[in-house]
């Protein structure tokens, strides 16, 4: 099992989602960490919808620039090859299906692919940000999450309870416990963690899980 | 009647209840000389369609902390806490929009359009109440247009025609609100004679612009402070 | 009399509805000639549907650029603070109301201020080009043509019998002979030509004018 | 995978009955390189999405000569003599679209809407057997969104991304064609490397491009030579 922590995983086996050339938006949180791990010689641009193509690593403190932010409002820097525009073409190209892959979090997932991730129960609603439109228009969507929530409960459910983000737009789930993708014959559990099993899987699933060929999680490094 | 130079009239001359699109995104790219005239000149009950509402002690906020403000239409709030106060209180109005939803919306006001079909937010409470329709096989609800009476856009480089350059992120959604207000007022860092900027990069022809001048004392605050250490 | 053609003389007339800071666009015949009309000192800025703001005069001849064309794909030449973009915004800019003044020729015009001016009868049909998002779109809408076909038969008529261009565009006609608003309250006849009476102008109409007070018509030079 | 340099291959991949964007207004800003490799193809009953339709001996008008062509969908044709030939005797198919529409309708693809409403064309032929629709008092007839199986476009200057700058007035359709294709090849008078074209001026961001190439003997021809003697 890699060391690090269990979020860090989670984006080390997204990681492995990637494929040269493609074109990739990752949200807040351990979507953001995905950019750590992006395998060596590997040809990714990370888009942000603030009106970006091309994101580099974190500046150094002395490059920060007030005038070049991502989506989190987090200083960053350019790479050679990037172009910067507006923010309708920059949702153009998340609706038009330029965007290969789309990374978010998640605070809910059904059975169906659909997502629930904008609004807190309980808290004051902050807003959906780009996230509705990123996942209404994205290619491929994968949900970044712990498996369950703090008190142990179930986050992948045969309904969302929480308000939607989008209504089957979820092509795969990746939890600190297992790699689930969604079929249109159910959600079918493909890796569990190395330090889990099917059967633990199954239990802190809400939803009903179809047990395909499941291999051991692995990770990219 | 051209461009204009001077903003100090047409900025006291709102009237109440106007509503102000300010483009910007969390911190970057916001007209800060345009909001303090604004500030300065105090009306009340103003409109502000704007992708976030600033922070507490600077952008948006201080309108909002002036009272100045009975709505806001934003994509997202997370990052103002005094509004959510007001929020809570019932004080301040916030209509919530998906951020390409927002910017398309106000494209079409800019660009003549009567609305559009969009596949955000379809089976969400953003679709709650509007027309859904299929069309070629997938699902997609109504959005109507979004104008506003101004637009406070900031530049990174304006020309004396009201030409706009925008540098890195900062272009954000002050290009297209610049097309979508009945007037539009321009700050820039940078004040040149028409031609200063290059005729293929003018992100905001003139036409769009009613206003532009040379902003002041650019604070041009960061929102999160995220760096490397230099050997990394 | 001004001397020159009749043609000279309309975009003559025409010209005096300029206004400084306009943006206009000019259609192709009469209306180009409009731009060797404007009135010194005046800041016009003319908008080209293919994708440009501030058209110069023709260049000279070392200067011809095949990358630098007006709408009617003639090479043109940029002043001081010319912009250049792509189709979708220069229609933006058109429908959108951004366009203060736009000047087409026309094959007819009804009394509600209908146009018609992209078939031709009995000729294979070329296509509309930009003329129906301009008359749409923008503010002001000025045809400028001769006031009768070349047989005699009158080309404002109660109801346009050609294909429609637009629906109630029109704002003012500027002919050889008169000018004519078009009010809700039908067509207004403002001004003669010097070489024409009240009564010529109303015998070549074909549609009915209300006489306002009719002046005579004058020229920018 | 990622960008790829040479057009050949999948030009000669486009199956017969494809259709095609291509870029340009009248000669300005056309793909001609790709336009010749397709005549080499030889390809049969395609739809041309385009502007114009070339003049009888270049551009898109090769393409109408060699029968390549079974239907346009221009704005204006009225430069191709061969072309209204074929009209006339009923072996091609020619749709016209108001220009503003096919540009608009073109974005719409890019931009994954679902169509939108436009008042241009309201009560003309254009209209005919469209949903029309009054909103906020104004009628407005709705248009769907115009997609294409390639796009051919061309660029002054082109990095190894796929970014992509045009100079004066050749961008027209290139860059919201670009948009609108499942494949977009681009050809360019000049190709740089990653980071040659200043980030802020790129007008087409290299995620719309699938094959970037330097194009060879550029004609650039002159459609109507207007100019004025050096005194005047």
């Amino acid at each position: 099992m890699k060391s690090g922590s269990k979020k860090e995983r989670i984006a080390q086996r997204i990681a492995r989602e990637l494929r040269d050339g493609f074109y990739v938006n990752l949200g807040i949180g351990i979507p953001t960490m995905v950019a750590d791990y992006i395998p060596d010689g590997m040809d990714i641009t990370l888009h942000s919808e603030n009106g970006m193509l091309g994101i580099g690593p974190y500046p150094t403190e002395g490059a920060m620039n007030p005038d070049l932010i991502n989506a989190g409002k987090e200083t960053i820097s350019e790479t050679p090859g990037s172009s910067y525009f507006g923010s309708d073409l920059s949702f153009a190209m998340v609706r038009g299906g330029h965007i290969d892959l789309s990374i978010l979090g998640g605070m809910q997932v059904s059975e169906t692919g659909d997502l629930a991730n904008w609004m807190v129960p309980g808290a004051v609603v902050k807003g959906m940000g780009g996230a509705m439109d990123l996942v209404a228009g994205s290619r491929r969507v994968v949900v970044a999450m712990m498996h369950t929530s703090k008190d142990g409960s179930p986050k992948i459910l045969p309904e969302c309870t929480l308000p939607l983000t989008g209504v089957g737009v979820v092509t795969m789930i990746v939890t600190d416990l297992a790699v689930i993708e969604v079929t249109k014959a159910g959600l079918l559990l493909t890796e569990v963690a190395p330090d889990t099993t099917v059967d633990e899987v199954r239990e802190k699933t809400g939803a009903s899980l179809r047990i395909g060929d499941v291999r051991e999680m692995r990770f990219a490094s | 009647m051209g461009i204009q130079y001077d903003p100090a009239a047409m900025i006291a001359g709102i009237p109440d209840g106007a509503r102000i699109m300010m483009g910007g995104f969390g911190m970057c790219g916001i007209p800060e000389n345009s909001i303090a005239l604004l500030l300065e000149s105090g009306q009340k009950n103003l409109t502000i369609v704007s992708n976030n509402a600033g922070v507490d002690t600077f952008g948006i906020g201080l309108l909002i902390n002036n009272g100045q403000v009975r709505k806001m239409i934003s994509t997202y709030i997370g990052e103002n806490t005094v509004l959510e106060k007001l929020l809570i209180e019932g004080r301040i109005e916030v209509d919530l929009v998906p951020q390409g939803t927002f910017a398309e919306r106000i494209r079409a006001a800019g660009a003549g359009l009567g609305g559009f079909f969009t596949p955000t937010g379809v089976g969400t409470v953003v679709a709650d109440g509007k027309e859904t329709r299929e069309l070629n096989g997938k699902t997609y609800v109504f959005e109507e247009p979004l104008h506003a009476d101004y637009a406070f856009v900031k530049a990174s480089v304006g020309d004396r025609k009201g030409n706009l350059f925008y540098r890195k992120t900062t272009q954000n959604f002050n290009a297209v609100m610049a097309m979508a207000a009945k007037k539009t007022i321009a700050e820039v860092e940078q004040l040149v004679d028409a031609g200063g900027i290059e005729p293929e990069s003018v992100h905001t022809p003139g036409l769009f612009v009613d206003v532009v001048y040379q902003g002041a004392n650019f604070e041009k605050r960061i929102e999160k402070r995220t760096y490397r250490t230099a050997d990394r």
